[in-house]
Order: structure tokens, then sequence, then C-alpha cells
């Protein structure tokens, strides 16, 4: 029949009207963000070495960093000690592209993404963020999410399983063999 | 093809903000703050995240931001969101142009606002600012729907808070606005002929 | 009362009426459109649920700056808005709303009027599309103009099949005649006069004068502000004196199943009418812009031959009984 | 002089001056604009003689349809804005023979009419216009009603996609 579909766009939209709207009233009711969302890259100067790897692996060079060196002089020590001070740490965030890579690359930890998503500004100037602002942020780093209960667990859990599996099933006869890979060879 | 605005009201009306009260200022600012028929420069993958802010889970239209304006001459906020090349820079600001005042630009995601991943490209405006008066910038890439929600507020402040009521205010040149100009280099004296 | 003193409050009445009920709908426009898609639609704009949208767009359209292209014909660009209101003004003076002369202008020929002026609301668009010097614009005014000379077609012939069948031209001996089984008996005709309806008021699906997705504006791509206004206020007054004709003609107008028509006859009108214009944008919300070629193909193949069975049917039933 | 000369006087003043406009403005589109002032004038003075079917009729057939018609084919051919130098509108005869049709037409009247008074019939409502249509004038109608039907046939004939080697169409 020909009008049944124009009969089905009517009754689809008068059942949506008349359900609850799934509509977040964002400035009266905080949203739900997804886990993991990207917000801001918060920073945690008390983890931060100065290694300069962030700034140097940022593919949009967001990130500059200026520090400086003092010397620690440790009682007993033949020599004084050299450490790392920074001065400042400053991301442009009208320039960052949210990659995310200087967080991977952090080896110390002490850069992190933070939901933080109300940062509009009404000076492009005012969109390079200082250490101060990137260290309130820290506060709003949410606790890293649970694994996932359906998925893949991490490499090395699947891995130890294997084995295990593989050497309770191959126990009685090949006790020598590697339960790796199999192919003799440790 | 007429787009050149031939009469223009912002002349005669930009002395009235100082004869109307400030109720009456007020209501104009309300009408300007919760009328911002919208005009999407959708050029990259932040119109996608503009088009989310439109549909039922974030609905910019309950802060006034209506999507309803056919071209640039029915709207009052311009959202440039994507990547601005220089190919498309002209377009950009022949459309602002178009508009009518008063208008307020919304520079949405890295690329806008300085040329984000393509900053370094040949072929990429680095930031929109550079040939329109961007009111607020939003950063991010592209910035979460949330993200709009926000600036748009931000915007609206602004709004209220601006003295004149008819024609728009007073934007200084975007040129003007940014940079600071850059000092002709200091003439250096030749250098002695080596002996 | 003094004769100019009652002309007075009548036409008072009509203009406030021809500026309140286009906003009325508009806002409910709005909300309608927000939860059919699962929305909320406007909230902020005045304190209860966004009530006053409406009203900061007119106070943001007064403040806009006034825009004439150098190239367009300029007095012709600046009249056409307000002749585009005239016509609905117009009509809205003879829709009656209740028995005993609850109307602003009683006239005896009152379908015959209406039919007539509102087929002028389309000079305005001509004018407009081409007084604009825009090539999108005057694409728009010729749609339109195709449009309404099909159109015009199967909205008099199925006017004119609940005249014959009331024989009378007068709206409000329309109503009196009217008898709650005309809504089968009539029934084609109802569906042919609204679908025409919309299409004269150029209304989704019929819009392609307007065609954002083609013609970025039409008829509208040049004009701002206040000018731009009226043309939106137009298109909702449309709304309403095509959802009042539909009401009065073949919906009973003010008789109500309860028969309290004489004290409350206005109410049913109104609920009518606020019913039919829902239905208006229901189907705005729920139905794509048709193509060029099939909106002229559904007038000439569908609504005309049906407008005429109707009449003939019509002649048939008013011979026999 | 009645409330009714009055009216009359002003809206024949303003139908004159805009027909004088139809045929002497250099702007093509608005020829056709004030044509529909001509023609609403016309419909008014219609009006002021209590033939109101008439005058409704005017409104809907001719502003609605022909003026309509008129200004979209104007549109759909060449519609410039602003002045077109190349109207080719022959003054002298084209004034001649308004003037002779204007002289000829009043004389007509004057010489029918002298000074009588006449009164008005009452209201030309749409009894009256039926009455008159389907008793004393119904054999006219029909031949008018004939003639209508040949001509659209005409058009359905003329407009069917005919041999195929001179529309250069496939069916």
């Amino acid at each position: 029949m020909k009008g049944i579909g124009l009969a089905k766009g009517l009754a689809v939209t008068f059942k949506t009207m008349t359900r609850r709207s799934t509509t977040q009233q964002y400035p009266d009711v905080d949203p739900e963000l997804p886990p993991r969302s990207r917000g801001v890259i918060a920073h945690i100067e008390e983890n931060c070495t100065v290694c300069l790897l962030c700034a140097r692996e940022c593919p949009d060079w967001a990130i500059t960093i200026e520090s400086h060196k003092e010397e620690v002089i440790v009682p007993g020590a033949a020599r004084a000690r050299q450490r790392n001070v920074l001065d400042e740490f400053n991301i442009d965030f009208a320039l960052c592209m949210y990659c995310g890579i200087c967080v991977e690359v952090c080896p110390f930890g002490a850069l992190h993404w933070s939901p933080e998503f109300e940062y509009a500004e009404y000076d492009l100037r005012d969109l390079v963020h200082s250490r101060d602002r990137l260290r309130e942020w820290v506060m709003t780093v949410p606790p890293p999410p649970a694994h996932d209960r359906n998925g893949a667990g991490a490499k090395e859990e699947v891995v130890a399983e294997k084995a295990l599996a593989a050497a309770a099933a191959s126990a009685p006869s090949q006790v020598d063999a590697c339960p790796n890979d199999g192919s003799g060879r440790i | 093809m007429g787009c050149e605005n031939q009469s223009r009201m912002v002349g005669h009306m930009a002395g009235l903000p100082n004869v109307v009260g400030e109720p009456i200022r007020f209501v104009l600012n309300w009408g300007r703050r919760y009328s911002l028929w919208v005009f999407n420069f959708g050029l990259a993958c932040c119109a996608i995240e503009f088009i989310a802010a439109s549909t039922g889970r974030h609905d910019f239209i309950r802060l006034g931001v209506i999507p309803f304006a056919h071209g640039p001459r029915q709207a009052d906020l311009m959202i440039v969101s994507g990547t601005v090349t220089d190919k498309m820079a002209p377009a950009l600001k022949r459309l602002y142009d178009q508009m009518a005042e008063p208008k307020y630009v919304i520079s949405f995601g890295s690329c806008a606002n300085c040329g984000g991943p393509y900053w370094d490209a040949y072929s990429v405006t680095k930031g929109v600012d550079q040939i329109i008066p961007v009111d607020v910038f939003v950063p991010g890439c592209p910035p979460r729907p949330e993200a709009l929600l926000h600036a748009i507020m931000k915007l609206q402040d602004k709004i209220a808070g601006e003295p004149a009521g008819f024609g728009g205010t007073n934007r200084s040149d975007p040129a003007v606005l940014m940079a600071e100009p850059v000092p002709a280099p200091a003439p250096v004296a030749a250098p002695a002929p080596v002996v | 009362m003094p004769a100019w003193l009652d002309l007075v409050v009548r036409v008072l009445i009509v203009i406030i009426v021809i500026f309140v009920a286009p906003l009325v709908i508009g806002q409910t426009e709005h909300k309608v459109m927000a939860h059919m898609q699962g929305r909320l639609g406007p909230m902020y704009a005045g304190a209860y649920h966004g009530w006053a949208q409406l009203v900061a767009d007119a106070a943001k359209f007064i403040q806009k700056e006034d825009i004439t292209p150098r190239a367009a014909d300029r007095p012709v660009f600046k009249i056409a808005p307000v002749i585009s209101m005239l016509p609905y003004m117009i009509v809205v003076l003879v829709i009656p709303l209740g028995p005993g002369g609850l109307v602003a202008q009683k006239l005896d020929i009152g379908l015959f009027f209406v039919l007539a002026v509102f087929g002028l609301g389309v000079i305005a668009v001509l004018m407009a599309s081409w007084a604009s010097a825009n090539k999108f614009a005057l694409m728009g005014g010729l749609r339109a103009a195709a449009q309404l000379l099909g159109y015009e077609l199967p909205f008099v012939l199925a006017a004119a099949s609940v005249a014959m069948a009331a024989g009378t031209l007068s709206l409000s001996g329309i109503v009196e005649a009217w008898r709650p089984w005309w809504l089968i008996w009539q029934l084609p005709a109802l569906v042919v006069f609204f679908l025409a309806g919309l299409a004269e008021i150029r209304r989704t699906p019929f819009d392609m004068p307007i065609a954002d997705s083609e013609l970025v504006a039409g008829y509208l791509v040049e004009y701002t502000g206040l000018r731009y206004a009226f043309f939106m206020l137009a298109e909702y007054a449309g709304i309403f004196v095509i959802s009042a004709l539909t009401t009065v003609l073949f919906l009973g107008g003010w008789k109500g199943p309860f028969g309290l028509d004489t004290e409350l006859g206005w109410l049913w009108t109104l609920i009518k009418i606020a019913c039919v214009s829902f239905v208006v944008l229901w189907v705005r919300i729920a139905y794509p812009r048709l193509r060029e070629d099939q909106l002229q193909r559904l007038c000439w193949l569908g609504l005309v031959p049906a407008a005429l069975a109707q009449l003939v049917l019509t002649a048939g039933v008013k011979l026999a009984l | 002089m009645t409330v009714a000369d009055v009216l009359l006087i002003t809206i024949g003043a303003v139908v004159l001056g805009s027909a004088l406009l139809v045929v002497t403005t250099r702007h093509l589109v608005r020829a056709g604009l004030w044509l529909i002032v001509t023609l609403i004038g016309v419909a008014a003075a219609y009006l002021v003689l209590t033939a109101e079917m008439v005058a409704w009729v005017q409104i809907l057939l001719y502003l609605g349809a022909v003026v309509v018609l008129l200004l979209f084919a104007v549109m759909l051919t060449r519609a410039p804005i602003g002045v077109s130098d190349d109207l080719n509108r022959p003054r002298w005869p084209g004034a001649l023979v308004g003037l002779g049709a204007a002289g000829a037409l009043g004389a007509l009247l004057v010489n029918a009419y002298r000074w009588e008074k006449v009164e008005l019939p009452e209201a030309g409502t749409a009894e009256r216009i039926g009455e008159q249509v389907f008793q004393s004038w119904v054999l006219p109608f029909e031949l008018v009603g004939l003639l209508l039907l040949a001509a659209l046939i005409g058009a359905i004939v003329l407009s069917q996609p005919g041999d195929d080697s001179v529309s250069g169409r496939k069916k």
C-alpha cells in the first residue's frame, strides 16, 4: 500500500513527541561525559622532570617549557648533584590537536587528560595556559576507568594464562618444552 | 550580484545608546542574546560536532541558537568550524560581510583558531581571526558539543554587557586587534670592507 | 456603540490577531518540532520554557542592519514584505469566529472574496524575487509562481464543492449549513483543500520556493532584519488563515458536540484552528520537501482530478436529496 | 456629489495614472506591477458600483492568474532591473490607437446615456449573476464554454510529444 509510509512518518513523530526528550540540560545539569573524554591536559609538576619529551613529540609544537638547573649539594658526596627546575610550562590550547602524544610519551606520569571542557575564551592569547591553570586541572582528572569486563585483558595476563593452560595440557608428556611458542627453543 | 551593502545603519544609529536608557538597552541586549540565528560555516570535522550540538542530546536551540537561518543575510552568529584554507578565506570573508550587523563569530576548533594540525601547511589560514573579528575561541580538535554550548553562553554574557543597542558594537580591525605591528628592522651599518 | 467605533474595534482586533496568532503558532512550532525530534526547544528566553523566544527574535530583528543590495530595484524590494502581509490581514477580516456576526466584516460572498485575496500573496513573492537582483531569488519566485498557478485550481475547486453543498457563498452560511456527516461526504475536498492550501502558503512539504538546500532561501535570500521578519510573519499568518479556512469550510466552524454553540462557538472555532495548525506543523516535521516535478505531478494528476470528482459527487448528492 | 462620486473620481484618477505608467514606464517588470495597481483600481470601481461579484472575479482571475502568469513569463524570458533601452514601443501610433479607442468608447457611452440619472441596481450578488447567466444569457455562456473546451483540447493536442524526428525527444 502506498500511503503506509506516509502514515508511519506521522506516527513516528507523534510517538516521539509523547516520550521524554533525551536532552541533557547542560548549564543546569552537569553533562555525562564518556570515560576518557579529552578536555584539557593537566600537569602534575611534582612528577615532571623537565625531560622535554612532550615538547619534542608534540606535532604542533604547542608545548613550551623553560627550566634551569640547580645544584643540590648532598653532604658527603664527592660533588654537587644537578637537578632540573621547571620555570614555565605552557600549553597553547588554541594550537593543540588533542592527539595525546604528550600524555603517552611522558615517562613519569606528569601529564593527564582531564574532561574539563569549559575553556572557551574571548581572546586567542588567553588560550595559552600556564603552570597554575594546568595544576588546577589536576583536581579534575578522573581515576582511570576500570577494565572492560568483557574486553580482552592486558597482554601480560593473556600470555600468562595461555602459558598456564598449555602447561596444564602438556604436563604429562613434554615437561621440558617451552610453553611459550612450542618451537623447542628456549 | 548585489552583495555590497549600500545602506549601513551603523553610522547614524551609533549615537543612539547614549540616548536610550538602561532598561531599553537591557531589552535590546536580551533580544540579541537569546536570538542568535546561526550560520554554520562547516569546513571539516568540527562541523560534525556542531551538528551534534544541534541534535537531541545537546540541543543548542535551548539557548536561542536557532539554525533556521537560510543564508548569511538572516544570520546573527557565524560559527567557523573547520580548517580555513587560503583558497576558502575570501569566501569566508565575503559571507561574513554579507551578514547584517549586529553579528558575532565563534571560532570553533583548533584549525579555525590557528591552523591546528596544519599549522605548518602552506595552504592553510593560520587562524580565522586574521580575516574576520572573532568573539569567542573554542579550543579542541574537535571540541566537545558541550564546549560549544559553553562558548555560546560565554558569547551571551558578552552580548549582555555590550553598551550599544542598535547596530552592533564597534570592533577594531582584526589585524589591529591581534598583532603588534612588526617594527621595521633597524638600519644596519654597512660592514667594513675586508682588507 | 457608534458605527465607526465598532469598525475601529473590529479592525483593531483583527490586527492584534494577525500579529499574535503567528507568534503563538511559531512558538508552538518550536516546541512541537523539538519534542517530535526528542529535544526540548527554546528554554532560556523567558523564564518558563522559553516562552519568549519569538519576542526575543522580534527584539533582535528590529536591531538588525537594513541591507538593500546595490543592484536591487529599491522601491519594489522595500515594499514587497509589507505586501506579503496584506492579503492574509484582509482575509482574516471575513473569517467568522462564532454565530451571530462574530466576524470583523460580514460579506455575502465571503468565500469568493477569500479565494480572490488569498491568491495575491504570490505577487509579493514575485516582487521580492525579482527586485532582489539575485538568481536564487528569481528561481524561487519562478517556482512560487508555477506552484501557485497550478494549485490555485484544486484550491478553488475544492472550495466550490463545499459552497455547492451548502448552497451559499457566505462563510457563515456554509457553517450554518454544515452537518457532521459532511466530514465523510466532503472528505476528498477537505484533503485537496488542505494540501493545496499548504502549497499556496508555500509550507513544507511544498516549500520549493524557499528550499534552503537548493536555492539558499529562494525569494528571501537578500532580506534581513524587519523585512525578513515580515515575510516570516506572513508565512505563519498564512498557516493561521489556511487553518481557519479549513475549519470554517470543512470542519463546521463553531459547531461543537455539546450544543453550546451560541455561547462557546468561538472557543470551538479556536480549538479547531489550533488542531489544524498542529497538523500543519506536524506535516512539516514528518515529511521532506517534494521535488519540483513531483509537486506539479501531485497537483495535475492527483489533486485536480480528485477535486473534479468531488464536484461531480457533490452535485450528484445535491440533486438526489 | 455623493461619496460614491468622489470615490469613483479618485479611483478613476488612480486607474488612469497607473495605466499611463504601464505604457510609459521603461522598467519592464514595473509595468506589470503598475498593471496590478490598475486592475485593483478597476475592481475597486466595480465595488463602488456595488458589483461585488465582478470585483472579486476580477481580483481572482486577473490578479491571481493573468498578471502572475504575465510576470512569470517576463521573468522567465528576461527581467532587467532598471531601465530597458531597447523597448520597441512606437509612441505616436500607440497614442493614436489608445486615444482613438478611448474617444470612441467615451462617445458611445455619452451617446447612450447623455445626462440621464441611472439608479444603481441592487448589489451584484452571486445569485443575481447566476440567474442572469443561466437564464437570459445561457446560449452565449454555453458557446463560450464550448470555445474554451476546444481551446483546451487544442492545447493538449499541441503539447503532445509528436513526431520524434521533429521534437528530437524519445517517448
